[in-house]
């Protein structure tokens, strides 16, 4: 029963419907919670979007156009910094898919320190979700916990690369011989640190101390729960066709995982799971995080206890020439698929390399996502969706 | 103190509200207008309470009356003022003729 | 005649200390909240400057802002964007005026109103006015969104503050702060036991008014990149900055006043110069209350501030002043 | 009592600095060129009329038009001046052309109302007085008293205004969705 | 919570791939290549948006791993050219997947350089309007039907196509940066640094 | 503040039955229990229900069984001797109001006496049993904590309404009953039909409270009192000053008492109520809401029996309208709860015809039969409909043998109903008749007995279609669980026995007659009540009852499972009279809500429009000439002008008057100001 006085000015109205507000908000490219520069262009009514048109582009690099002139090892220096919060990551897939086309397979043991230090590196990645998640919600002590045990993370990355965020570690055909500080010079083939071993069994069981504490201070806060639950619901069918992957895939309820499926690292040898969320709202894309970093200390365990031994190089030439061929690699990155689509004509560089970043794809599912929600919601859905604008832009 | 004085204050703002009530445009500022005329009588009011000293305050509670009646006429006439604005994009008071035949 | 002299002066002496107290405090506040979270984070907080623990950090921040260029925006409305910060900073220190500090008529109080209470909820809607004129006169349209929350948050939780009062005031009989305090003085123990709803939703209304976390959607640094502020600089800041901390003593000695016995303590007597030092230790357990709750929960979304005060929050206050009313009249 | 005594008293003066500034602010009210600037001298007049109210020892009700008034009234007008995205700074002509006629209208008003006032205190013989001295605040008790005695049923009455009021302000400012925007808007 | 690993695809032998590779083909109307354990299938441009409307129905390859072209030309500005002529031409790759097995299939088809042309697929994988956007920007292709064909990443004046092969990397010319030209050559031709391309 | 009557109210001294009248014990001391718990269960209902485990009804329930036991406690002693005591708290000194030279006073309190006995007694029980009954008929909806507060409100606002002793607290509890009728009907406001009906019946209530309000604003200040207490006396003192205001009041009052009681022609709410659950049903046309109306009378009796007796033959002939022409909807509904909210809506024709006629304690005790076997029956087809999972009597049929508990009560309560000897309904209807053969309408005594054939017939008839034949429905029948069919047995015991309470000339030993208790003793107004049964009028009745089962049964038993026995009664020119209600309905939509909601603006509009258009085209010499006075007060312009306005004159001033109308509120604001100027300076001139 509405107001006959309303219905009576609502039909004598101008024929042109007017919002009491159709202001348009620009949020970035400089804002504090955008991941650097990001630019959301929202037309908002009131505190509601009525459109949002994400604005990317500003850290473009050109990296897929710089590959075309540089040899395989130099590409390795310039992708790991794609996502720089996971650099070692973003090397594995592009060499492997080098190797597949070389023909060359890098021995057990390289191929398990990869895997030790991928796993780390999205520990790192998920530790800085933890902490920058709760900070944009307005929670600023959770940052200090997490950050503090990405600390840890990190220096035993450096120990092993020398790198704490472009370690620059990988070699077609294994991993590069270690780094160490100290007055030594060490001589090629040396293998990780001394003591490295047992630093990283601590570390992990303080990680996993760490996430329980997470958890208590930020999965039992009913605030946070109020500001994530059902909030930025992702059906698993429009996130796959958005080409949405990785925790944020999987917080919709695929439980699909290419450690699983794909066999660019030998995950088939370790026990994990996956966890998976119910809703695909923020709150499950926080929580499969979470559950990620205890699944990735266990793999870490796991492969500390069981590194095989074996050189940590293949043969290859001095002067690498990949043979003529095309093979795509994909690989599961902390912020999702990555993979690298490698075109080579035989030369020292590849003719063509696609290349596929996660948090590109998981961006791009912002216009679908972020309409109709409220500002306040804008800042819970683009930090829940955890991406990095150097893996936006390439 | 004399009486006389705040009822000149009195009728002073009261003109000054009626000036604005037929004067201005804007909507809003038509609703200022008429806050300023109620103030001017809760002065009256109150001035009235305080120089014939009743013992049961009448004039104070006659002046809170009307401040709660002003502030639910504020709310009905922000109301339709918005409502007038969201449907013709502009507040100003003589494009309000929809009343007429 | 000399006697009239001596009010006014005495009078005039206490404004100035109500007026002085309130950067001093802003500052002790502002220096606690930063050593406080900075230890519930697992750091040391500031360190260097005066010397030790960094004790004299907010004076050098204070001297800093006040060296900083006052700019004004070149849309803004520039009498308004210069009045906003005076207007809250005045509500802020308006209210210092009828605090007990001790029961003394002369020196405890600086006036003590008959209607204490009702003063200081008028008074500290002011500041809202400056809230708006801060946000509005900005010419930012964070800082326009940042008001515009101000003012729904700022008038949602007015009513709870209000309600919640009331309970306190029928106990005592009085809307005079000094005869809350005698009446809980006399009976021998704080009206928060009885009216513990009220002091409850007092503290949720308070932190909503002050604008502190879980209620600082108006500032959201993370949202609206510190709402109505964002265009502010230089001194005009430092009086937003200090308004917030010093509101945090007000609304905190407000609540201690009603609620945790004011200068009382039992087995005390409160004649003694120790009642305003029990006073400030009942305040400070407030404060860093406020603190404790700032650094620990996220923010709520704006939406869901407006549904915790309409629907819970106003009508657990008027059941708690319906069953009050009619205890009181039963016993 | 003539000018010059009524002068002496520092009362007067008391009023005279809050009647003053009423006056002005009232006058900018009506005739300041923006929305906003007009609502804050709005704040100020009511201001000073709070101060009267003090002078005149009705200290509950100066306090109720602070809280009422510009605690809410003028928050309610600012907030719904600026949702109705008053334009910062910039002046339009608020009045129209009406102004001659609406002051000749006033000051008619006044006229009439000084005249009134002039003949019926003369009649009376003045109500020119003093007040009995500043400082007796009315027992707040009293006012109570009389809202749940003598003025009950008004009471209930303004009670019953204010909560149409509410509901009537809600009806109409509320935007009516269709079927299809509420659905919409259960998904998110 | 957690999916428990399917078995077989942990191990996914060179016949299932190309069991897959021939389902996806047969699916789509097209020919299947399988390289380095990679399945592509080339189709008509003609039945570009088909081939994909297929597979992201029927086939159940949901996930759109990601969409972009290459420049195959025998002239390019910086960078390799190729030892033997290729035919020239884009090559439009779409790489699709499903959410079970990991099977992933890129299904590519060529376009003329002439008037790179192709309807556009943004309503079959919704997330195909920034790769088409993307592709567009970098390599000139038109996608006829999507629904905002505006530069996703360079400025709007931006005049070229810095992925084509004939597209110059303008700061390497202003100034000559070692790059790829600074490599020793193999030790068996023993000449030392060359400022040629080795191949050559 | 507090003044308890602990003694008898005067009038009793003059009575005759007016001995031994005990203020009652600590049961009547905290009757006020009743009134209170209720709200209590609702308001405790709606802040933790939804967290217990029976989702609130167990606090319904508790309350009302603890009402039951006060009631019951009450219902006994009263039995036993009579109760009276009154208590009144002052809230607030109304004054004088200055329409009475009496100070009034806005009180609330309770009063225990025979007549509230019987209802808290007859709201509690049925309400009990409803309550306990709805746990198990609501269990697995929507919003069982809000139906089960509702139900406490609806209860409760009846207990206020019940136990009041003045007549402002009655008119809170009955906007309480009307306000939880509301609430209950639109249980399933989702279907907009049931909204629908929530506010058809609110707003049918409405109109008729509006009568009661303006009753009470009439009489009170002319008999100086709200208090019911003093209104006899008050009625004693002023019967000769009051005259046409008490029979203005008296019929205002009445109004008020139509609509809740559902009195032709404000009825239209009642059948279309049945769109709430059931339970809420059995309640409303048991014990709570249609009683109302009854009670307000009973209440109010002596208003009536001293003072506005010319108003009663206009009571008897709406009554009587009611239950005979409205009975015979009944007869072509297909929908069981229409056919017993039919009946229903007769039966309280009956009742207010006793009222009206000066029965007293035959309209009393027909409301009090009437609860159990009508409750029974609502009960009994809310167990059908459970079965069923339709309204609809096309859908039923032969449930006798899968539901025999709901028959066998269903029976019970239908034999009590049409008024079968020795049941309840019976006893009640024959005193009626009495009643009105005694006073003097005796042709409303032969349309009311052959209103009981129409009863007889119809209850026969749903009997028939819905226990006889073959199933017609979906899916298995099967009788309903022992947490419904147990209040059916509870209610078909006093549907069978209570009658024997009040047979004329007939007492139990130390148990009194219901006419002593429930009134005769306490209002002792000079109503009638038959000393002495009379055989001749029961064997009409029951001779009108029998031959309508008898006819019914012949229509309908034979082939009750088939499509003929329902459309049995199509006769041509009656059927779509009937079927639309006697287009009542029609009349209402066309004749009063259409013109209202319709376009007002359009009406005004059409005013404005033509009468202004009339003026400047000078199409009429009074127009012109109104037109023409206006404007020269307006513009002050000298009457000359007006002097030969008649022709040429009225073309301009009719155009000019169009432009006063700009629509610019300001403009009217300036016209204002200008005005009251001038007024101001003419009083002042003047005086």
């Amino acid at each position: 029963m509405e107001s006959t006085f309303a219905h009576h000015l609502s039909e004598a109205a101008v024929s042109v419907e007017l919002e009491t507000e159709g202001m348009t908000l620009n949020i970035g490219p400089q804002h504090p919670s955008t991941h650097g520069v990001l630019r959301l262009v929202a037309t908002v009514d009131g505190e509601r979007a009525t459109n949002v048109r994400p604005v990317i582009g500003y850290m473009h690099r050109g990296y897929e156009k710089l590959s075309e002139v540089r040899t395989y090892p130099q590409i390795i220096t310039i992708i790991n910094r794609i996502d720089w919060v996971s650099g070692f990551a973003n090397e594995v897939p592009f060499v492997v898919a080098a190797e597949r086309l070389m023909g060359v397979e890098a021995p057990p043991r390289a191929q398990w320190i990869r895997l030790v230090l991928t796993e780390m590196a999205r520990i790192s990645s998920h530790l800085v979700f933890m902490a920058s998640y709760p900070l944009e919600l307005g929670a600023a002590t959770p940052l200090f916990f997490a950050l503090r045990e990405r600390e840890r993370v990190l220096d035993l990355l450096e120990s092993v690369t020398g790198g704490r965020f472009h370690p620059n570690f990988n070699r077609l055909g294994g991993v590069k011989p270690v780094y160490a500080a100290g007055p030594t010079t060490k001589k090629a083939g040396m293998d990780i640190p001394s003591g490295f071993l047992a630093e990283t069994r601590d570390a992990m069981t303080k990680v996993l101390a760490t996430c329980d504490e997470i958890e208590n201070l930020v999965a039992g806060n009913e605030v946070f729960l109020a500001r994530t639950k059902d909030v930025g619901i992702m059906p698993v069918d429009v996130a796959a066709s958005y080409g949405v992957s990785g925790p944020n895939l999987r917080a919709s309820g695929a439980g699909f995982d290419l450690r699983k499926v794909s066999d660019y690292l030998p995950y088939s040898e370790f026990d994990f799971d996956i966890p998976v969320g119910r809703n695909g709202d923020c709150w499950d894309r926080w929580w499969v995080r979470l559950e990620e970093i205890r699944q990735s200390c266990r793999i870490i365990t796991q492969a500390i206890d069981g590194l095989p031994s074996s050189p940590l190089q293949a043969k290859v030439p001095r002067i690498i020439k990949v043979p003529a061929g095309e093979t795509y690699v994909r690989a599961e990155n902390p912020k999702g698929e990555m993979g690298y689509h490698l075109v080579s004509l035989g030369g020292l560089g590849p003719y063509r390399l696609k290349i596929r970043s996660a948090s590109f794809s998981n961006l791009s599912i912002l216009p679908w996502i972020l309409e109709e929600a409220l500002v306040p919601d804008f800042i819970a859905i683009m930090g829940s969706l955890d991406f990095v604008l150097g893996d936006v832009d390439r | 103190m004399i009486l006389s004085q705040f009822l000149v204050l009195g009728a002073l703002l009261f003109s000054i509200g009626v000036y604005g009530l037929l004067s201005r445009r804007n909507a809003v500022t038509v609703l200022l207008a008429v806050e300023l005329m109620l103030a001017a009588v809760n002065i009256n009011l109150i001035a009235f309470e305080a120089f014939w000293n009743t013992a049961a305050a009448h004039g104070q509670i006659f002046a809170i009356f009307v401040i709660t009646i002003a502030a639910a006429e504020v709310g009905i006439g922000l109301a339709i003022i918005l409502l007038v604005f969201r449907n013709r994009a502009s507040g100003n008071i003589d494009q309000l003729d929809l009343m007429r035949w | 005649m000399s006697l009239e002299l001596t009010f006014w002066w005495l009078l005039a002496i206490k404004l100035a200390v109500a007026a002085a107290v309130v950067p001093v405090i802003g500052m002790v506040i502002g220096y606690a909240e930063m050593k406080l979270s900075a230890h519930m984070q697992s750091r040391v907080g500031p360190y260097f400057a005066g010397g030790r623990f960094g004790w004299a950090q907010l004076i050098a921040d204070g001297v800093k802002f006040i060296q900083k260029e006052d700019i004004i925006p070149e849309e803004a409305d520039r009498p308004v964007f210069k009045w906003a910060p005076a207007l809250v900073m005045l509500g802020t220190m308006a209210l210092l005026v009828i605090v007990p500090v001790h029961p003394s008529p002369r020196y405890g109080i600086v006036r003590d109103l008959e209607v204490g209470i009702f003063y200081a909820l008028a008074i500290s809607s002011v500041s809202t006015i400056g809230v708006l004129m801060a946000g509005w006169s900005s010419a930012n349209k964070y800082s326009m969104i940042g008001g515009l929350r101000a003012a729904g948050q700022l008038i949602a939780y007015e009513l709870p503050l209000v309600l919640a009062t009331v309970g306190v005031v029928i106990q005592a009989g009085t809307m005079s702060m000094q005869g809350i305090v005698s009446a809980q003085v006399a009976q021998g123990w704080p009206f928060v036991l009885t009216q513990f709803i009220g002091f409850a939703i007092f503290m949720i209304a308070t932190l909503a008014e002050l604008t502190r976390l879980p209620f600082d959607m108006p500032i959201a640094e993370s949202e609206l990149v510190m709402g109505y502020v964002t265009e502010y600089s230089g001194f005009r800041f430092l009086f937003f900055f200090l308004a917030e901390f010093a509101n945090m003593f007000s609304m905190s000695v407000i609540a201690a006043t009603l609620f945790l016995g004011g200068y009382g303590l039992w087995g005390i007597n409160p004649e003694t110069l120790l009642s305003p030092i029990i006073l400030f230790a009942k305040v400070g357990v407030l404060v860093f209350l406020m603190i404790w709750l700032r650094w620990t929960l996220p923010r709520l979304r704006e939406d869901q501030l407006q549904t915790l005060a309409w629907k819970w929050l106003i009508p657990i206050a008027i059941a708690n002043i319906i069953v009050t009313a009619v205890l009181k009249v039963v016993l | 009592m003539t000018f010059s005594e009524w002068i002496a008293e520092p009362v007067n003066w008391a009023f005279l600095a809050m009647a003053i500034p009423m006056v002005l602010a009232a006058l900018r009210v009506v005739t300041s060129r923006n929305v906003v600037h007009a609502a804050l001298f709005l704040v100020l007049a009511l201001a000073a009329s709070a101060g009267l109210f003090i002078l005149l020892s009705a200290e509950f009700v100066a306090w109720v038009l602070v809280l009422v008034y510009i605690g809410a009234v003028v928050v309610l007008f600012l907030f719904g001046i600026m949702i109705t995205r008053a334009p910062i700074g910039r002046e339009t002509n608020l009045s129209h052309n009406t102004r001659w006629p609406a002051a000749a209208a006033a000051l008619g008003v006044f006229a009439v109302t000084f005249w009134l006032i002039n003949a019926v205190t003369e009649q009376m013989g003045g109500f020119g007085d003093p007040l009995p001295a500043v400082g007796r605040a009315t027992a707040t008790g009293i006012l109570g008293e009389g809202f749940i005695n003598r003025y009950l049923i008004p009471f209930e009455a303004v009670g019953f205004v204010l909560l149409a009021a509410l509901i009537g302000g809600i009806t109409l400012a509320r935007k009516d969705l269709t079927p299809a925007e509420e659905e919409e808007g259960a998904r998110v | 919570m957690t999916a428990s690993p399917s078995e077989n695809s942990a191990s996914e032998t060179a016949a299932a791939i190309e069991e897959f590779a021939d389902r996806v083909a047969g699916a789509v109307g097209g020919r299947a290549e399988v390289s380095h354990g990679t399945v592509k299938v080339r189709v008509a441009p003609s039945s570009w948006k088909e081939a994909l409307t297929v597979a992201s129905g029927d086939l159940g390859l949901v996930f759109l791993s990601w969409l972009s072209a290459i420049d195959w030309t025998n002239e390019v500005a910086v960078g390799d050219e190729p030892d033997e002529p290729v035919e020239e031409r884009y090559e439009l790759l779409c790489a699709v997947s499903d959410l079970s097995d990991g099977n992933l299939a890129i299904i590519s088809t060529d376009l003329s350089h002439d008037s790179p042309s192709i309807a556009s697929v943004a309503d079959v994988y919704p997330g195909a309007n920034w790769h088409e956007r993307e592709a567009a920007e970098m390599f000139g292709i038109d996608f006829v039907g999507h629904p905002d064909l505006t530069k996703l990443y360079l400025p709007d004046s931006f005049e070229g196509y810095p992925l084509r092969k004939g597209f110059p990397l303008l700061s390497r010319e202003v100034k000559p940066w070692p790059g790829k030209v600074d490599v020793e050559d193999m030790p068996e031709n023993g000449t030392g640094p060359s400022t040629e391309n080795p191949g050559a | 503040m507090v003044s308890v009557a602990a003694s008898a109210p005067l009038i009793l001294a003059a009575g005759d039955g007016a001995a031994d009248l005990s203020s009652g014990g600590f049961f009547a001391a905290t009757a006020w229990i009743m009134l209170v718990l209720p709200f209590a269960a609702f308001l405790a209902i709606i802040l933790v229900g939804k967290r217990m485990k029976g989702l609130g009804a167990e606090l319904a329930i508790g309350a009302m069984g603890v009402n039951l036991v006060w009631a019951s406690v009450l219902f006994v002693q009263n039995m036993a001797g009579g109760i009276y005591r009154e208590v009144n708290l002052t809230i607030a000194e109304i004054g004088t109001l200055g329409i009475t030279d009496r100070n009034l006073s806005f009180e609330l309190g309770f009063v225990v006496d025979g007549l509230s006995i019987m209802m808290y007694w007859v709201v509690a029980f049925v309400g009990f049993l409803v309550f306990v009954y709805a746990h198990g008929y609501m269990k697995g909806d929507i919003r069982v904590p809000w139906f089960f507060a509702s139900l406490s409100l609806f209860a409760g606002s009846m207990l206020v309404l019940v136990g009041a002793p003045n007549l402002i607290q009655l008119i809170i509890g009955w906007e309480g009953v009307g306000l939880a009728s509301y609430l209950l009907i639109g249980h399933y406001w989702e279907e907009k039909e049931n909204s629908d009906a929530a506010v058809k019946a609110f707003l049918t209530n409405k109109v008729a409270d509006v009568g009661l309000i303006l009753g009470t604003i009439l009489l009170v200040p002319a008999l100086g009192t709200f208090r019911f207490s003093a209104l006899s006396t008050a009625a004693d003192a002023h019967s000769d000053l009051l005259g046409g205001v008490a029979v203005a009041g008296a019929l205002l009052l009445f109004f008020g008492a139509m609509g809740k009681s559902a009195q032709f022609p404000l009825h239209v709410w009642l059948p279309d109520a049945m769109a709430g659950p059931t339970p809420v049903s059995a309640l409303m046309h048991a014990a709570t809401m249609v009683t109302a109306g009854i009670y307000l009378m009973a209440r109010t009796f002596p208003l009536y029996q001293q003072m506005a007796t010319e108003a009663r033959p206009w009571m008897v002939t709406i009554a009587v309208i009611t239950l005979f022409v409205l009975g015979f909807l009944a007869l072509v509904a297909d929908d069981l709860k229409r056919v017993l909210a039919y009946s229903t809506v007769s039966q309280l024709g009956y009742m207010m015809a006793a009222m009206a006629a000066g029965g007293y304690t035959a309209g009393l005790f027909h409301l009090f039969t009437h609860a159990f076997f009508k409750a029974l029956l609502f009960l009994g087809a809310g167990s059908v409909i459970h079965a069923v999972h339709s309204n609809n009597m096309s859908d039923m049929g032969g449930l006798r043998k899968e539901m025999p508990v709901t028959f066998w009560t269903f029976v019970v309560g239908s034999l009590s109903l049409a008024g079968v000897i020795p049941l309840a309904g019976f006893w009640s209807k024959d005193e009626i008749l009495a009643t009105l053969g005694h006073e003097g309408y005796t042709a409303f005594m032969w349309v009311a007995i052959l209103g009981a054939f129409v009863t007889a017939f119809y209850m026969t008839r749903a009997v028939a279609l819905t226990f006889f034949g073959t199933y017609k429905g979906h899916g298995h029948p099967h009788e309903s669980p022992r947490v419904m069919t147990a209040p059916l047995v509870a209610l078909a015991v006093p549907s069978v026995i209570a009658g024997l309470l009040n047979v004329p000339g007939v007492s139990w030993g130390p148990i009194h007659n219901f006419t002593d208790w429930v009134g005769a003793r306490i209002v002792p107004m000079g109503d009638y009540h038959p000393k002495a049964i009379e055989w001749d009028l029961a064997a009409y009745g029951l001779i009108a009852a029998l031959a309508g089962i008898a006819l019914g049964w012949r229509l309908f038993a034979p082939d009750a499972g088939t499509q003929q026995a329902r459309d049995r009664l199509r006769i041509p020119v009656l059927y779509p009279l009937l079927h639309n209600k006697y287009y009542i309905d029609d009349l209402y939509m066309k004749g009063v809500v259409n013109p209202i909601k319709g376009p007002l603006a359009r009406a005004v509009d059409w005013v404005n429009g033509y009468v202004i258009d009339a003026a400047i085209n000078g199409a009429g010499a009074i127009t012109a000439w109104l037109g023409g006075l206006v404007y020269r007060r307006l513009d002050q312009q000298g009457i000359d002008l007006v002097l030969n306005a008649a022709a040429g004159g009225t073309r301009g001033a009719g155009k000019r008057l169009g432009l006063v109308q700009t629509g610019k509120v300001q403009q009217y604001a300036g016209a204002f100001v200008v005005g009251a100027l001038l007024l101001v300076v003419a009083f002042v001139l003047v005086t």
